[in-house]
This record gives C-alpha cells, structure tokens and sequence, in this order.
C-alpha cells in the first residue's frame, strides 16, 4: 500500500505546478514557448496524477500498456491530421520526382 | 427466477459467477475501468484536436479571447480539483486499511470539493451570460473577428460542459459508493468499486489539468 | 457518346490516358490475383474433396516461412509501383502549367456558374478551347460540391471558404458530361451541365460572339448580361464602391499597402512568418483582414465578410490580379 | 456423440433456451448466449429495413428520370440504408451476435466479465435504433452516412439530430461491448489457454474491439460537435462562421476508416474456425494469420486520409494517406493466401458455411483489389464518389462481411439451435445469393468508372442498361436472403437434433452439449491442444 505521505507530496507538487504555470503564462516567452512550458507542465501534472493518484506506477505491464496505447493513438490521430494542415500550400519539394 | 449463483453473485463482496476468484475478478474490473478510461480519452481527445486547429489557425483571436476567461477563478478551480483528487486517493486509501470512518469522511470531502468546483464553475458561466460570451445564444465580440471568438467560446463551453458533465456524474458515484460504505460494505478485502470510481474521478481532474491552461492561461502574456 | 450501353468512357484530356493506364495496370493485377485465387480454390476443393466419411485424416503440411515472404513482398512491391504510378499522375493533376487559360467557378446548390477572364459568363455550361490547359478556380456558395468531368478524369471538391482549382487540357472537341460528385442536397443529381470543348477558332468566334451578340447561355432563358465586362472591370468597380481604395491607392501607401503588384508576391506579416499573396491569401484578406495583418501596418481594415458575395470576390481578384504581379504555382 | 447417446434423458436436458420462459427471463437476461440472440433478432430486423430501402431505390434506378419517388425521398432512403446497414447492421452483425455467443464458450468461460454490462449494451443498441427509426418515422435524414458539414450541420432540414443521437448511442452499445470483450480475453482464458492456442476467431475479436475503442469515441464527440453546431448554431464545422468542414472528414473518418475493419475482421475470424474446419486441417501460418488481425487493426488506423484525396487535403498528406493505404492491404492478403493453402491436400467437405467461406474468398478478393484502385491516387480522383465505390465497398461488405456472416451463423447454428438446418435449401440459398450478388454489384464497378456519380436520383441515358442489370440482381440478392431466413427459423422446431459436435470439431465451444447449458460448461476445461488440431497424419 502506498503511505499516505507519498499522495500529500504529490497534492503540494501539483498546487506548485499550478502556481507556476499560472504565474509564467503572465511573462511573454516569445514565439511559442508559452505554449511549449504550459503544455509540458500540464503532461508532468498529468504523469503525477496518473502515476501516483491513480497508481500505475504499482500496476501491471498491461495497465501501463493500455494507458500508453489511448495516448499513442492520440497521437496518430494528431499528428496525422496537423500534418495535412501543416502541408496544405506547400509546392515544391518532390517536385522532380513526381513531374 | 434467479437461480443461486446469481442470487449470490448479487451480494456485494461475492464473486461474481462468471469468475473463479477474488483476484480474477479483481483484475477483470481494474482492465476494465482502464480501458473505459481508453475510450474517455480517445473522446476528449478529438476536441483536444479540433482546439488546437482552430488555435493554430486563429491564435490572435484566441490569445484575446482567452482573456476573457476568469484567471483567478479558474486557478482557484485548478486547486479545487486537485484537492479532490487527492481526498479519493485518501478514500480509496481508507478503504483498503479497512477504515470505515475515514472513508465516509474523504468520500464526503470529495464530494463537497466537487460541487465547489462545479458552484465555480456555474459561477463562471453566469458571468459569460452576462457578458454576452455564450455562442449562438447570446453573443457580441467587438473586439475582433466574432466568428473566430465564437470558436473559441464553443470549445469552451464543450469541453468545460462536457468535463461538467463528467464531474457530475462522479458525485452521483461517491454518493452511491458513500451509502454502501456507510452500511460497511467495503473492507481490506473488497474495495474494488471505491478504486474504480476514484480512477474515473483522477481522469477528470486530468482533463482538467489540460483544460486550465489552454483556455485559461493562452493569451494572458499579450 | 449518345449510344444507350458503353463498357469505357471516352478519354478527351491529356490526363486521361494517363489515368486509364494506372487502371489498366490495376486490372491487370486484379485479374491476375482473382483468377490466381479462383482457381486454386477451385483446384483444391475439388481435387482435396472427401471422397468418403472414413477417408484417412489429411497430412500435416509445415507453415512456410518463405511462402509467407513470397506472398508480402510479391504484392507489397505491386501495390508500391501502384503508389509512385498514383502519386505522378495525382501530382500532374494537382499543378496547373502556368500558362493556362482561367476560369472561375462558383457552385451553389445546385448550379454550376462560370465566368471567362473576358467576362462571359456561362451557367451549367462551360466553354474551353481544344488544347490548351485550362485552370478552374472553384468557390462554393454554400455547401461542399464536387466537380467531375469524367471524359476528362478529373475531379476536385468545390468547397465553401476557401479556393481549390483543378485544370485539364482537352483533347477531343465535342461535349462532355459535367457532374456534381459530392452530395449537396436534394438536387444533387440535377446539378449537372455539359463541358464544351471547341477548336481554337470557334472558340474565339464564341468568345466575340458573346461580348457582341447575344449570350450563348440565353438558349438557357438567361438574359443577356448587359453590363458584362472583363471581371477585373467589374471587379475595378466593385473597388470604388466599397469604398477601398479610400485606404488603398494607386501608387501612394495610404492607410492600407499598395495592391499594385501585389499578386503572387511574398508578403511578410506581423508574426513575422511570410505568405505567398494567391488567391485565398487575398481572399482572407479581404473577408477576415485580422487574421493575417501585413508586417508595418495597423489592424484597420474592417473585414467584409458577410458583405460580398463569391461572385464579386472572384470580380475584386482579378481585378488586384490585374495590377500585376506574379504567377503562383 | 457418445455421451449424446448415454444420457437419453427421461427429461428434457436443461439448457440456457429452456432454463427458464417468460418474456421476463429473456428481457432481464444476464446469459451472453440470450443476449446474443437478443442481438439476433434485433439486427435481422435492421437488416431487412435497410434491405427494403435498397430495393425501393434500385427500383427508382431502373429508369434514367427520377419518375418513381422525388429527390428528397430518394436522398432519405440511401441515406436511411447506409446508415441502418452500417451501424445498427453491420458493426454489430458479427461481434454482438456470434461473437457474444462464442467468446465466451471458445475461451472456456462461464459467461463474458460484465454480464450486466453486456445487457446494458443491448438495451443502448435498441435505443439508438429507436432514435433512429424515429428519426425516419417522422420525416428521414437526407445527409447519406457520412454526415458531412456543412450540409448536415447547417442546411439540411431534415431529422439529422434525432438520427445522430441514435447513432451515437449506437455507438457506445458496441463500446461496451468491445471492453467486455477485451477484459475476458485478457483475464478469462481457461487453464492452458494460451494466447497461441486461441482459436483465430478470437484473434479477430480481439483486434475488432481495439478498433472499437480506440475509434468509436471520437466519431462520438464529432458527431456532437454537429448536433452542438446544428442546435446551437456554432461555427466549428461550418465556413460561414470561420469553420473547417475538412476538420470534420479528417474527425469522421478517423473513426469510420477502421470502422469498416470492424465490420471485416470478425467475419476474417469466422472464416478461418470454418475453412480449417471443412478441410479438416488446421490453418497454415497460424502465427501470421493471427497477427495480420492485429496488424490491420493498427495499419487500419493511419489511411483514413484516402477518402479525402479530392476534398482539397494537401497534396503531401494525400501521398502519406495513399502509401499507408497501400501497406494495409498487405495484411488482408495474407489472409487470403493463408486460407487457400489451408485447402491444399486437406479433405474438403461441401457443407453450407464452406461455400459461403469460399464466396468471402473470392469476392473479398476482387472487393480488396478494387481498394487499391482507389487508393492509388491519381485512379481515386476519376472514380472517387462514383458507383466504382459504391462497387468496391459492397463487395466487401456485402460480399465479404455479409458472406462471412451467413456462413458463421449456419456453422454455429447447431450449437445455438441445437438444430439441424436443412442442407440442401440452405446450399441453394447460398447459390443464389452468389449469383445475385454479383449481378448486382459486378456492373457498378463498369459504372463508376464511366462516371456515374453515387447518390445519383436521376442519371444520363447510357448508364441505364447497367443499372437495370444492377436492380435484376438485387431482387435475386433479396430472394437469397430471405430463404435462409425462413428455414432457420423452421428449423428451430422442426430441425432434427445436432449432437454437442456435428462438424466434428475440436473448439473449444463443441465440447460441450448442444445448445450448451447456461454455465456452458459442466466443468472448466482445461486446455493442453492445439485449437485446429484435426488429428492430421504426422502430428505429434
Ligand atoms: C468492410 C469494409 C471495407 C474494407 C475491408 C475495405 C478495405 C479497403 N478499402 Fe475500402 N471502403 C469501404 C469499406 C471497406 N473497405 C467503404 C464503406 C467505403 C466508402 C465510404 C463512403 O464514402 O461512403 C470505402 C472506400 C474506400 C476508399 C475511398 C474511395 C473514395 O471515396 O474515393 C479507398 C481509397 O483508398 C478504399 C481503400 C480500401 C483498401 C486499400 C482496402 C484494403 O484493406 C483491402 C485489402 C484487401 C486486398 C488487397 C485483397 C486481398 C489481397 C490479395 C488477393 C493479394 C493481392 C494484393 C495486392 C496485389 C495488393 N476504400
Ligand atoms: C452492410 C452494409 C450494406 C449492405 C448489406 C448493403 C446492401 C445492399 N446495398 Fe448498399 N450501401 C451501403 C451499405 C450496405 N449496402 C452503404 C454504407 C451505402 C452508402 C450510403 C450513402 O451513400 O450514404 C450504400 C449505398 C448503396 C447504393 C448506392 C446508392 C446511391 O449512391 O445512390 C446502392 C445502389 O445500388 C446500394 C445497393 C444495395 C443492395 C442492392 C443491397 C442488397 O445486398 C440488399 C439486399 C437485401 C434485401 C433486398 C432485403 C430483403 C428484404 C426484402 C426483399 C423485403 C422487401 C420489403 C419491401 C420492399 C417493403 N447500396
Ligand atoms: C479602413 C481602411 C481600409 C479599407 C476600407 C480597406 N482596406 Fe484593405 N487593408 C487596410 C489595411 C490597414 C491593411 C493592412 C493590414 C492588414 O493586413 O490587415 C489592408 C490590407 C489589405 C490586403 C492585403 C494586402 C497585403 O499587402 O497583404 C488586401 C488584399 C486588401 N486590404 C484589400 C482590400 C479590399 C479589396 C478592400 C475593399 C473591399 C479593402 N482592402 C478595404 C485598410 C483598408
Ligand atoms: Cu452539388 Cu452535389
Ligand atoms: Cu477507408
């Protein structure tokens, strides 16, 4: 059983992190790292929670397996969809090949 | 006519017929939650996508609109969750240390923390009301393209209303769970539907935790 | 063309022998692995039959690795040269050539509108001349479309937003089908015209006959246009009386840039990344001028969404078109 | 068959049909076999209603004009037969209803993990369809399956909310039942029961519920987003408001791109329990067949982009699409030369469900090939939204699928009846719906590539000898349906008794009486063979 002591360290970690976030999206990073550090902190409170609160750092391979799979499948999704928009006016590259 | 296997299969802590033993059963419900949860974020997931579209395609917009979002009460909000969360991991705890008090004290901290959440939230909402933010409803955006602000009010209200709607379904759990725990249903040995019910509960704080920022916290440096 | 059964249709652009080739390739392949599989099926259920109830059990046959390889490889390497075949052709049809004769086109539920850069202007039907490419620019008023001219194999959505084109250069004079493939709603099927191609000579005939007499769309109970000019006259037009060029002018900046030369340029915005000024650059930039501000200037433009329709923004384009500039693509 | 013969019970022997009676004792049911049959009925029924709509526009298609109904009618119908085919027939054919039977009997389970859940499931798959046939009771949807925006979002003024809600519930009904699946595999295989010993059916499943899902979630928030965007007048999908209507294809067919492998893969599984059966071998390559299952259901999650070539995609994303697509297929023909090695010096029996097992074959072969036709590029632009689709997605739908389907139920139909079904009616009816079938379907593949365009009420003049052809074998195809339909239900009381094992084969699921007890087994097996172990010369 995991002490009680771990989940009100993680409780403490998690309002800190808050605070953070909170507090530097007031400063301009420039480009896009605003975006960049708040999503970082969002996926280092989400680890907390879920390795934590929701124990699967104790949990079986296959536990771990099933979380990982949702959020690899995510990621298709996304970076297959991003990839159209990102692409959507290029011309040029392969060009020779394909002429 | 219920034969005797399923008369016993009713009775909380037996194991179900289908099963052979705790542990099976255990390991069963456990998969089982996770690859709810599998599906849970699959569905968030796609509005995840279509914000970040509309975010990438409209940023200006979005950063000015973000601003129009209630920091102090989202952040307030953050914290809120985040307490709850930790008072399941504290119930599911209690649970397994066969703590029947401090069960129902953590089970009714979770559930006070989460109306709280959602009196804020409700809060939120009334002011957007007010401001005339709510799309297709009520709304005027002189400060830029309304349409493109428009988008951005919609994901709000979708993806806040629909994590809402997850919260409130939550609470309608811990209530259940709270009345069997109140009758001692849950011990050492059997707390399965405590710990499921708390891994729903940390999976919406998670949805959460990513909300917060992308609409709250956006276009507060511009 | 007109006879009651057809098995293939007719091939009227450069790009359709090009596609009929994939396809006889693809054919090709299918009869080859459907008669492969028929037959040892066939082989093998009438050769391997139980001739009776107490026939000896079957032998056991080992898996074979290099069967299994044989059977990937072998397919994936068709499939592959189906791919790059695919691609080239895709590739070929999504490039105009630069030279190509342009049209602009506006679906709407459920007609197909076309106007001619000398400003004809034609409903369901559509002239071009033979052998030269012709590049369409496709705007919807409403709902997604799709235009598909099979003799000529090709087809590209006509979507509500932004600009697509798609561009052929036919072969055979005659007229062809014009279809809408992408289901729009009740009329769907009726939003069909007819594509006609004419030599050359005919075609600048049909085109004088236009701008002179009357319309050959009047056979369809259109009448004729009288105020038809170029879409860059109209378009010109269209530019004083909504009042741009208080804020653009000629060749003075005043509170908005200079459009003269404009087209197919770079322009650097105020995030700091560059686009390139075609057709739905300006578009956006004209129904919605917050969402990409030119480096150096204010956010004063109103946008004009809502205000004009897709007829007269295809009229302001080729009117900022005329000013000069580049070619895009 | 022995043990049959010892226990020529004075009593009726209890099974999981007659345990118990009563309308009550089947609606309240927790039982997967009663559930399964629940399923049964409810999906005939869908069957016959998007049946009925294909035949009332194949008869419409008869005559160049559109003279037999008007556009809007014939818009609701194509619209009402994809839709009931695809979600309320096909996702759920196979899985809900052989699948809910044998899941649990081929593992050696005494039921699947959630009973209840599995009710539930049910409960929502009839929702949905009352929604949905609401929906069509009270006016019809004209959007077609696909639901694009901004027509279904914005101009359509048809019933397109009520219909999504069915669908949508629809949806989570195969949800559950898919997560009820994955746990028992995972967690209620009976001792010995290794992962490589399960029967290639399971295998199918398996893959069939991780596409369930990974997928069907998010054609659930997308579809909400439409009726969000429709009730409430939003613009996320809609261009006059700043939306992106191709955001919604690239959301919609996330889901409905894998979506037709759930409707494959199962009856890929039924195919290989009855070619091994019939030719009393055990499948060649077990290892590869089983992984091809699996390796679809991931490859069949990264081409969605191949039904948007011509939607104004990037060019660049288009040629991604197009390669991914291209990899898929490789899976799919290892299955297809698996099988037919499976047949080389077996010992071949012409039962029903191996002609059916040969009729996927082939006609999943030619509906295969046909896919990489369109998922080759610049092809795809010509035939893209022509009937050469409306072609290749029936025959394997229709063809594959729908053959599987038959051929599964007529092979289980024993252990889930008990009964015998007459053969020889039964080898007809599967002779007719061959040739109907092909009939109907071959002469759209020469149509779509003349050029005539799906959804299509009225059409050009030449197309007509084609089409009228089409129709003629429909009403064959009909005909063919309705047969097996009618001696099913026949045999159920007239049937002669089947014995726990009349194929004589070694699953798991026969070893036990016919129609198996509700527990299934008196005892939990344990398993120390192989699966499609047929007693072949040589083994060890
Ligand atoms: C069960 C359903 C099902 C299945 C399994 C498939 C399987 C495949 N489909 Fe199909 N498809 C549909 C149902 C299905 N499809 C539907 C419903 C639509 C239309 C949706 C709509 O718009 O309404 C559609 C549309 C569709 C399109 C879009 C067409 C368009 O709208 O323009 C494309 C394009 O790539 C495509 C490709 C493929 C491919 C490559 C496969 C592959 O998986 C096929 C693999 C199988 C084989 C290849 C055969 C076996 C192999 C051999 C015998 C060996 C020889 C092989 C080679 C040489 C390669 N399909
Ligand atoms: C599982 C999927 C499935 C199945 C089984 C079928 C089965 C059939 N389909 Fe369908 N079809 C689709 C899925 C399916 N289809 C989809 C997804 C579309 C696309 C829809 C869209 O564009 O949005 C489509 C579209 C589609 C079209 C194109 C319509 C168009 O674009 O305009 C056609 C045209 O011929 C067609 C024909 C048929 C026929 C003849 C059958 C036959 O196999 C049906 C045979 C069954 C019967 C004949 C029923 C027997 C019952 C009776 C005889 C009772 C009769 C009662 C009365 C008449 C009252 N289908
Ligand atoms: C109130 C002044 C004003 C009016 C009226 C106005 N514009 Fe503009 N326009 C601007 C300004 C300022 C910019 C530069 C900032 C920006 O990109 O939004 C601009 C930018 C543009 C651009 C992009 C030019 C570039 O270099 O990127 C185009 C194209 C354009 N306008 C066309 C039009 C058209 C067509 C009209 C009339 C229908 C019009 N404008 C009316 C002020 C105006
Ligand atoms: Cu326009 Cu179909
Ligand atoms: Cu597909």
């Amino acid at each position: 059983m995991i002490p009680t002591r771990v989940y009100v360290a993680v409780f403490f970690a998690l309002l800190v992190l808050t605070a953070v976030t909170t507090a530097v999206s007031f400063v301009d990073l420039g480009g896009p790292f605003n975006v960049i550090t708040a999503v970082t902190i969002a996926v280092v409170k989400m680890l907390l929670v879920a390795l934590f609160f929701m124990h699967l750092r104790y949990s079986s391979r296959l536990t771990v397996l099933f979380a990982g799979a949702a959020l690899f499948w995510l990621g298709i999704m996304i970076v297959l969809t991003v990839s159209d928009y990102l692409s959507r006016g290029w011309v040029g590259p392969f060009e020779a090949m394909l002429r | 006519m219920i034969t005797e296997r399923e008369a016993v299969a009713e009775t909380p802590g037996a194991v179900a017929h289908q099963f052979d033993d705790f542990a099976q059963q255990h390991e069963a419900s456990t998969l089982g939650m996770w690859t709810f949860l599998v599906t849970e974020i699959m569905f968030f997931g796609g509005m995840f996508l279509g914000y970040a579209i509309y975010r990438s395609a409209y940023a200006e917009v979005f950063g000015h609109a973000s601003n129009h979002l209630d920091i102090v009460l989202g952040t307030v909000n953050t914290a809120v969750l985040i307490a709850s969360s930790l008072t399941v991991a504290l119930a599911v705890h209690a649970a397994q240390e066969s703590k029947r008090r401090a069960l129902l004290f953590f089970l009714a901290l979770t559930v006070v923390l989460g109306l709280v959440f959602l009196g804020i939230k409700f809060t939120e909402y009334y002011h957007k009301y007010e401001e005339n933010l709510i799309p297709g409803w009520r709304f005027q955006y002189p400060e830029g393209n309304a349409h493109h602000a428009a988008i951005f009010f919609s994901f709000y209200f979708a993806m806040t209303g629909m994590h809402a709607l997850h919260m409130i379904i939550g609470i309608g759990m811990f209530l259940v769970l709270g009345v069997a725990a109140w009758k001692g249903r849950y011990s050492a040995v059997y707390y399965t539907p405590v710990e499921l019910a708390g891994l729903y509960w940390h999976f919406v704080d998670i949805v959460w935790i990513f909300l917060f920022p992308l609409f709250y916290l956006l276009g507060r440096h511009s | 063309m007109d006879a009651l059964f057809q098995l293939f249709p007719e091939q009227a652009s450069t790009i359709a022998p090009r596609v009929d080739a994939l396809y006889f390739y693809l054919v090709a392949i299918s009869v080859f692995f459907s008669a492969l599989i028929f037959t040892l099926v066939i082989y093998f259920a009438v050769k391997y039959r139980r001739r009776s109830e107490n026939e000896p059990p079957p032998p056991l046959i080992p898996d074979s690795l290099a069967l299994e390889i044989i059977w990937i490889v072998i397919p994936l390497a068709l499939a592959l040269i189906a791919f790059f075949w695919g691609a080239r052709v895709y590739y070929a049809m999504a490039r105009p050539p630069d030279d190509a004769l342009e049209v602009f086109v506006v679906g709407r539920q459920w007609m197909w509108k076309f106007q001619h850069p000398d400003g004809q202007r034609e409903i369901n039907e559509l002239h071009v001349p033979r052998g030269r490419p012709v590049k369409l620019t496709l705007a919807s008023e409403d709902v997604i479309h799709s235009f598909f001219v099979p003799a000529f194999r090709v087809k590209h959505d006509v979507i509500p937003g932004i600009y697509t084109t798609v561009w052929f250069e036919a072969t055979k004079t005659g007229s062809f089908h014009l279809f809408c493939a992408e289901y729009c709603g009740t009329q769907h099927s009726g939003m069909i015209g007819r594509v006609v191609v004419l030599e050359p000579d005919q075609y600048e005939a049909w085109l004088g006959g236009l701008t002179a007499g009357p319309p050959a769309t009047a056979a369809l109970g259109k009448p004729a246009d009288a105020a038809t000019g170029s879409p860059a006259a109209r378009g010109q037009q269209l530019f004083q009386s909504l009042g741009c060029e208080v804020c653009h002018q000629m060749e003075r900046q005043g509170i908005g840039p200079v459009l003269t030369g404009l087209f197919g340029t770079k322009v650097r915005l105020q995030s700091g990344e560059t686009v390139t000024a075609d057709e739905n650059y300006i578009r956006e930039s004209i129904l919605n001028p917050q969402a990409k501000i030119t480096a150096g200037f204010q956010p004063l433009m109103p946008p004009f969404q809502g205000r004009i329709n897709e007829d007269e923004m295809i009229q302001l384009i080729a009117y900022i078109k005329s000013l000069g500039g580049q070619k895009t693509n | 068959m022995k043990a049959e013969k010892l226990d020529i019970p004075l009593q009726p022997r209890i099974h999981y049909l007659n345990v118990n009676y009563g309308i009550k004792s089947w609606l309240l049911t927790t039982d997967h076999k009663r559930i399964a049959l629940l399923y049964l009925g409810s999906i005939t029924f869908m069957f016959f209603i998007g049946g009925a709509a294909a035949v009332l526009f194949r008869l419409e298609l008869m005559t160049p004009p559109g003279d037999l109904v008007i556009s809007e009618t014939y818009n609701k119908l194509f619209s009402l037969h994809g839709i009931v085919m695809v979600f309320f027939f096909l996702i759920p054919s196979i899985p809900a209803t052989l699948g809910n039977f044998l899941v649990p009997m081929m593992i050696g389970a005494r039921d699947l993990a959630f009973p209840r859940l599995n009710l539930a499931s049910w409960y929502l798959f009839v929702a949905g369809a009352l929604f949905t046939l609401g929906a069509i009771l009270a006016g019809g949807v004209d959007t077609g399956w696909t639901f694009y925006t901004p027509y279904s979002s914005v101009y359509s003024n048809t019933f397109v909310v009520a219909t999504i809600v069915g669908v949508f519930i629809a949806g989570f009904s195969s949800i559950l039942t898919a997560l009820n699946f994955i746990v028992t595999i995972h967690t209620m295989r009976a001792p010995g029961l290794t992962w490589f010993r399960l029967p290639l059916f399971i295998w199918a499943h398996y893959a069939t519920s991780l596409i369930i899902i990974l997928g069907t979630p998010v054609v659930a928030i997308t579809l909400t987003l439409v009726v969000l965007e429709r009730v409430f007048r939003l613009g996320i999908f809609n261009p006059a408001l700043g939306g992106d209507p191709i955001l919604f294809q690239h959301l919609f067919w996330f889901y409905s791109h894998p979506a037709v492998y759930i409707m494959i893969l199962p009856a890929m599984g039924v195919i290989s329990e009855v070619v091994t059966c019939f030719s009393r071998k055990r499948i060649f390559s077990y290892r590869f067949v089983a992984f091809a299952s699996v390796a679809i259901a991931v490859l069949g999650f990264l081409v969605w982009g191949h039904h948007m070539f011509v939607s104004g995609q990037s060019v660049y994303a288009s040629m991604i699409f197009s390669l991914l697509s291209m990899l898929v297929a490789i899976p799919s023909a290892v299955k297809v030369f698996n099988w037919t090695a499976t047949l080389y010096k077996g010992s071949v029996i012409y039962q029903t469900p191996l002609l059916y097992g040969l009729g996927f074959i082939g006609l999943f072969t030619i509906g295969g090939l046909t896919g990489i036709f369109l998922a080759s590029l610049g092809l795809d632009v010509h035939v893209h939204d022509t009937y050469f689709v409306v072609a290749h997605f029936h025959y394997i739908m229709v063809g594959g699928a729908l053959m599987g389907y038959l051929g599964g139920l007529h092979y289980w139909w024993p252990k889930i009846s008990g009964k015998v079904y007459p053969e020889g009616w039964a080898k007809f009816a599967a002779l007719v719906v061959f040739i109907g079938f092909n009939l109907t379907f071959f002469p759209q593949f020469v149509l779509g590539y003349l050029g005539m365009p799906r959804r299509y009420h009225a059409y050009p003049d030449e197309f007509q000898v084609l089409n009228v052809m089409s129709s003629a074998g429909a009403s064959i195809l009909g005909v063919g349906y309705i047969i097996p339909m009618i001696y099913l239900i026949w045999s159920m009381r007239y049937g002669k008794a089947a014995g726990p094992n009349p194929w004589d084969s070694p699953g798991l699921e026969w070893q036990t009486p016919s129609p198996p007890p509700t527990d299934n087994f008196e005892r939990t097996p344990t398993v120390t063979r192989d699966v499609y172990d047929y007693g072949e010369r040589g083994r060890g």
